[in-house]
């Protein structure tokens, strides 16, 4: 029953980081149907920044909106000089985020050495409650509150507020939203930041829960989330959601009992899904095929 | 053979072929010649990856699984069995046919889905042969990667030379005429107007497959050799940078000709010599990926059609003005 | 002569509006026929069941007897029935020759053939070559399809067609887009293939004088359904088919319907 | 006074020349139909004045204002609403949702515009909340038409409203559409001449890309020639 609840907990909030970076990459390819293969650069630089700028002051917060800002920074370079001048055009999509991924991982060895660093819990978010030998660490129990609020914020970004509505209408009709006077491509630039924001918070997160953060991470994590937002439904942030949380869950259980076969895993769900339901559990646009 | 090869670049060809069969006699610096041999092995490997890409349209960004693949089975071999051409000949055949078997798998799951979840799919599936190449350590020694030693013919720099020039030399001639096969025609034509195609009465699905099935089983090749002129294998084989090294030898050279394929090669591999003997001198230049991911963000924004397309539009543009002067004579 | 295509109450409906209702056609081996109609009369839709991008919500299409209501558009096509769009279709960086080889080898068996068999290169070479002059293409063989002109791609196209061995050609508006100076060799094309006798030909066109100088029949089409069909001098005459052009059957049918 | 100018547009669609020289106006508080058949350039031109494909050469004032080359966001909120050929639904948004998106970058009177709107198709109160993607064709295209005025009042394109309706809701269209006239200026594309030539002030037939005829309506009505011509057959 412990390690029931234990790998539940760590499933749940695995699963949440990873939502942050999928939430971005599906919210572009539903607007812009643009498919960000740099997106997981922005996360892995959000982990290194949010660690130095923690260890150069020591305040958890700093390093959060440090990290967050670094990320828009870079997130604004990419929108304007990489995805811009392609727009529409599919394989030249794929091909230069790719490349944007590579220089954005590589850049962070530049600046931080090709080895990984080590990164420190906050000392309020330090230790475990226990309640009768069930062990809960806090800091996951903090990410698990963080990534529900920014759902919740997400959910209520995207249904309560005017700009939300002009995110959905222009993911169902672009032509029509501009007709309607709205700058579509500025739309876009505020989904990008708000996507790069969320990676990099993800990121930030994710190394003192980690503890270790390296440069690779960014691929691996890009991986994961693609994987996420495939069996979510391409453009779906509830689709997202619910597929974050069943890929961190059964990642974490998988990485219990039978560790090897954990990537396995993923794959496995990825290939039934494309099997079964080609649009993913809530696509309905139809995106595949 | 007519349309087959036009005569000029076929004289090209092989001039270039005649020099780099007479470069060890002129030039026996050993470096060199490694460097030439390490351009070969990348050519076909490029080329690989440019039937996919440049000529039937397909994003693959998994495509160093089928070059460790080959890597893999042959090295395996060699650390089993004894260094001899006939266990190189079975390395290499079980690595074509497990390549084989993969590409048509993937293929077959995922290539009428979008170019997209192609892309991605293919990505997930080579991090999962590199996890895979990590954990069964009785096999691969994991991270650390294992020596190996290789028939001598192999051990000898200037025959091993030969042999991968010439590896080269049938590659190439055997994808050229398959890229002028009648399947062939197919593919460029699905990668133009798949739609059309399928209206035609060609089922695109069929040719893709018959295109990364191709494509998997040179590379294999091409891994097989690289990992007998290291002589050593890790799991680098299957990491995203040797996919890159494809993807910016096929995107400077240009798409959909082969012969671009090669040269984007030389100059990669050239680029990549000089950086890393740079940074003995420059530290900066130990992280030489990252200047070959400007470079390839640059290709891909400024010359989209490569180096073979750039000549193409300087060519055409020449002819266009000879075109002019003539109806500018004609009218005087 | 026998019928080369028949269609038994063929009817389409999306959603709860029809498209085309209860159209019955009969067509003879070796005619060309012209569908005219008003903008919204369910041509294009017509030649989308014809073709099979679209299947029927009820009757049947028989093309030399058999029944191919069920069949996908590339078994439609191997059948013979083949159709040109409303935009060229070519593929922009091959050449001619190579455009119209691609429909040779699909139309014969050794379509998969990995490596090229220099006899049925030349076979095929010979044969485009039949079919380019038979469209007035001669010696553009070489040229990429993408450098043509733009009546030439149209030509082009029909080739393709032919090549395919198509028996039922639906053409959709073969001069839109074209400019006036080259209609007449699209023309010249059409008649030509026309005086073969091997080819029925189906025209969706809205050049009145081009479809009256070209058809043998004229079949109007109005609000989905069979308006009238015969020999297009009476056919033009009709008091219902100039009404229906105008708009002017809108109230007739709210009075039946 | 002509709200609405084009002078000389030539548009390309990729490589095929679609509009070659299309010169016409708009007089303010008219509805003026624009006729001809498919492919003639009709659409086009409703693009090439909303932005979406930008003329090469020649250019549109609207209001005395340039509004060639400018982007169709900055166009949109000249005051000019748009209603395209396949009515541009939000199907997963609701009626609600759709018009509050119009208010969003229109100036004015939009409570104004809103509630005669609401008068006019009062289908769209009753399914005020219901997702539009769930309303019948004609509702549909009534949500479009409402949307399309409460962005831009000055004046309204419209593509063929008429296309896949029954005939009875094409009556009821068009007679909203001739009471939308007291507050606005219409351009009108549509195919069914009979229904178009009793609510139209002005016509223009389109013909391969071309205005090969021009005038007022009335004067169509009784030109059987011209009809025939370029609305029938020979």
């Amino acid at each position: 029953m412990e390690v029931f609840i234990n790998l539940l907990v760590n499933g749940v909030s695995t699963g949440l980081l990873i939502f942050l970076l999928a939430a971005g990459l599906t919210l572009i390819f539903g607007l812009m149907s643009v498919l960000n293969f740099a997106h997981g650069g922005l996360f892995v630089w959000g982990a290194f920044s949010g660690a130095w700028i923690y260890k150069e002051t020591n305040s958890f917060l700093l390093a959060i909106v440090g990290a967050i800002v670094i990320g828009m920074a870079l997130g604004w370079v990419l929108e304007r000089f990489l995805i811009r001048p392609v727009y529409g055009n599919h394989v030249r999509q794929l091909l230069i985020t790719l490349g944007g991924m590579l220089v954005l991982s590589e850049s962070i060895k530049i600046f931080w050495g090709p080895n990984p660093i080590r990164v420190n819990l906050p000392g309020w978010l330090e230790g475990s409650y226990q309640f009768d030998g069930i062990i809960i660490i806090k800091y996951r129990v903090f990410v698990i509150v963080v990534g529900l609020l920014l759902y919740l914020a997400l959910w209520l970004l995207l249904s309560r507020t005017q700009i939300g509505l002009m995110i959905r209408a222009g993911v169902m009709d672009k032509e029509m939203v501009q007709a309607l006077g709205i700058n579509v491509k500025g739309l876009f630039t505020f989904v990008f930041l708000l996507g790069a924001a969320l990676a990099a918070l993800g990121g930030a997160l994710l190394a003192p829960y980690s503890g270790v953060v390296f440069a690779e991470m960014g691929m691996q994590y890009a991986i994961l989330a693609f994987i996420v937002v495939i069996i979510g439904g391409m453009g779906s942030l509830q689709g997202s959601a619910l597929a974050s949380l069943i890929v961190g869950v059964a990642g974490a259980f998988m990485a219990y009992y039978i560790p090897d076969l954990s990537l396995a895993l993923n794959m496995l769900l990825l290939a039934i899904v494309l099997l079964v339901k080609p649009t993913g559990l809530m696509g309905e646009k139809g995106s595949a095929v | 053979m007519r349309g087959l090869f036009h005569k000029v670049p076929l004289y090209w060809g092989l001039a270039i072929m005649l020099f780099m069969l007479l470069f060890p006699f002129v030039n026996d610096s050993r470096s060199m010649l490694i460097l030439l041999t390490q351009i070969f092995i990348f050519a076909i490997f490029a080329m690989s990856f440019d039937i996919l890409l440049g000529y039937t349209g397909i994003v693959s960004f998994g495509h160093c699984m089928f070059f460790g693949i080959g890597a893999y089975s042959t090295a395996i071999i060699f650390n089993h069995l004894e260094a001899t051409l006939l266990n190189f000949m079975i390395g290499l055949a079980i690595g074509i046919i497990l390549s084989a078997l993969v590409s048509y798998i993937i293929g077959s799951l995922s290539l009428r889905l979008k170019s997209h979840f192609y892309a991605m799919l293919t990505l997930a599936v080579s991090q999962l042969f590199l996890v895979l190449a990590e954990k069964w350590r009785g096999l691969t020694h994991g991270g650390d990667g294992f020596t190996f030693s290789v028939p001598d013919v192999f051990k000898d720099r200037t025959s091993f030379y030969y042999i991968t020039l010439i590896s080269v030399a049938v590659v190439f001639i055997l994808l050229k005429l398959f890229t002028e096969s009648s399947t062939g025609k197919v593919l460029k034509a699905i990668s133009q107007n798949e739609y059309r195609a399928e209206a035609l009465g060609y089922k695109s699905l069929h040719y893709k497959l018959i295109a990364s099935v191709t494509a998997g089983v040179a590379a294999s090749f091409s891994g097989a050799l690289y990992a007998v002129s290291l002589r050593f294998i890790n799991t680098n084989v299957f990491s995203i940078e040797v996919t890159l090294d494809a993807l910016l030898m096929t995107m400077i050279g240009g798409l959909g000709t082969l012969a671009g394929a090669i040269a984007g090669a030389g100059i990669i591999e050239f680029l990549r010599h000089y950086l890393s003997e740079l940074a003995m001198t420059y530290p900066i230049f130990e992280r030489w990926t990252i200047i070959l991911g400007f470079l390839y963000i640059v290709v891909l924004l400024v010359f989209p059609s490569g180096l073979a397309g750039f000549i193409k539009r300087i060519n055409l543009k020449n002819k266009r003005k000879m075109k002019k002067k003539g109806e500018l004579q004609r009218v005087a | 002569m026998e019928n080369i295509l028949e269609t038994k109450d063929l009817s389409v409906s999306f959603g709860e509006h029809d498209v085309i209702k209860d159209v019955n056609l009969e067509i003879e081996r070796g005619k060309l026929i012209s569908i005219i109609g008003p903008n919204g009369a369910g041509k294009t839709t017509l030649f989308n069941l014809l073709s099979g991008q679209i299947t029927s919500t009820k009757g049947e299409i028989y093309f030399k007897n058999e029944n191919v209501t069920k069949l996908s558009v590339p078994l439609r096509a191997r059948r013979g029935i083949g159709r040109s769009f409303q935009l060229t279709n070519i593929f922009p960086e091959l050449t001619v020759l190579e455009n119209i080889r691609l429909a040779i080898q699909s139309s014969s068996k050794d379509y998969y053939s990995i490596f090229p068999r220099l006899s049925a290169l030349s076979r095929q070479q010979d044969e485009a070559k039949a079919y380019m002059k038979k469209c007035m293409l001669n010696g553009k063989e070489h040229v990429l399809a993408q450098d043509l002109a733009h009546g030439e791609k149209r030509k082009l196209e029909l080739a393709m067609l032919l090549a395919l061995k198509t028996e039922l050609l639906l053409l959709d508006e073969p001069t839109a887009g074209i400019s006036i100076e080259e209609i007449p060799a699209i023309l010249e094309v059409i008649e030509n293939i026309k005086k073969d006798g091997m080819y029925t030909i189906v025209l969706i066109e809205h050049k009145m004088e081009m479809v009256m100088h070209l058809s043998d029949i004229l079949v109007v089409l109005f609000n989905g359904e069979l308006l009238a069909s015969g020999n297009p001098q009476e056919i033009i005459k009709d008091q219902r088919v100039q009404t229906a052009y105008l708009g002017g059957l809108h109230r007739e049918s709210i009075k039946t319907g | 006074m002509s709200l609405l100018k084009l002078d000389n547009l030539e548009t390309y669609l990729g490589q095929y020349h679609i509009l070659q020289g299309v010169s016409m106006s708009v007089e303010e508080g008219s509805i003026t139909v624009l006729f001809g058949r498919n492919g003639a350039g009709k659409t086009t031109t409703l693009r090439s004045i909303m932005g979406f494909n930008p003329s090469t050469t020649g250019s549109v004032h609207y209001n005395n204002q340039r509004i060639s080359g400018i982007s169709t966001h900055l166009i949109s909120r000249k005051g000019i609403g748009y209603v395209p050929e396949n009515q541009g639904i939000f199907s997963a948004l609701t009626v609600e949702e759709t018009l509050n998106l119009a208010k969003a970058k229109s100036k004015g009177e939009t409570e104004e515009k809103m509630e005669w709107m609401l008068e006019l198709f009062p289908d769209l109160k009753k399914f005020w909340r219901k997702k539009s993607g769930l309303l019948s064709g004609g509702q549909k295209q009534m949500l479009a038409i409402a949307r399309a005025y409460i962005n831009g009042d000055g004046l309204l394109l419209i593509d063929e409203p008429s296309k896949g309706l029954s005939p009875i809701m094409v009556e009821k269209l068009m007679e909203s559409i001739l009471k939308m006239k007291e507050k606005t200026t219409i351009l009108l594309v549509e195919q069914n001449f009979l229904m178009a030539s009793e609510i139209g002030d002005y016509f223009y037939i389109m013909d391969d890309g071309k205005i090969v005829h021009k005038g007022l309506m009335q004067d169509l009505k009784e030109d059987k020639a011209t009809c025939q011509k370029y609305l029938g057959i020979a």
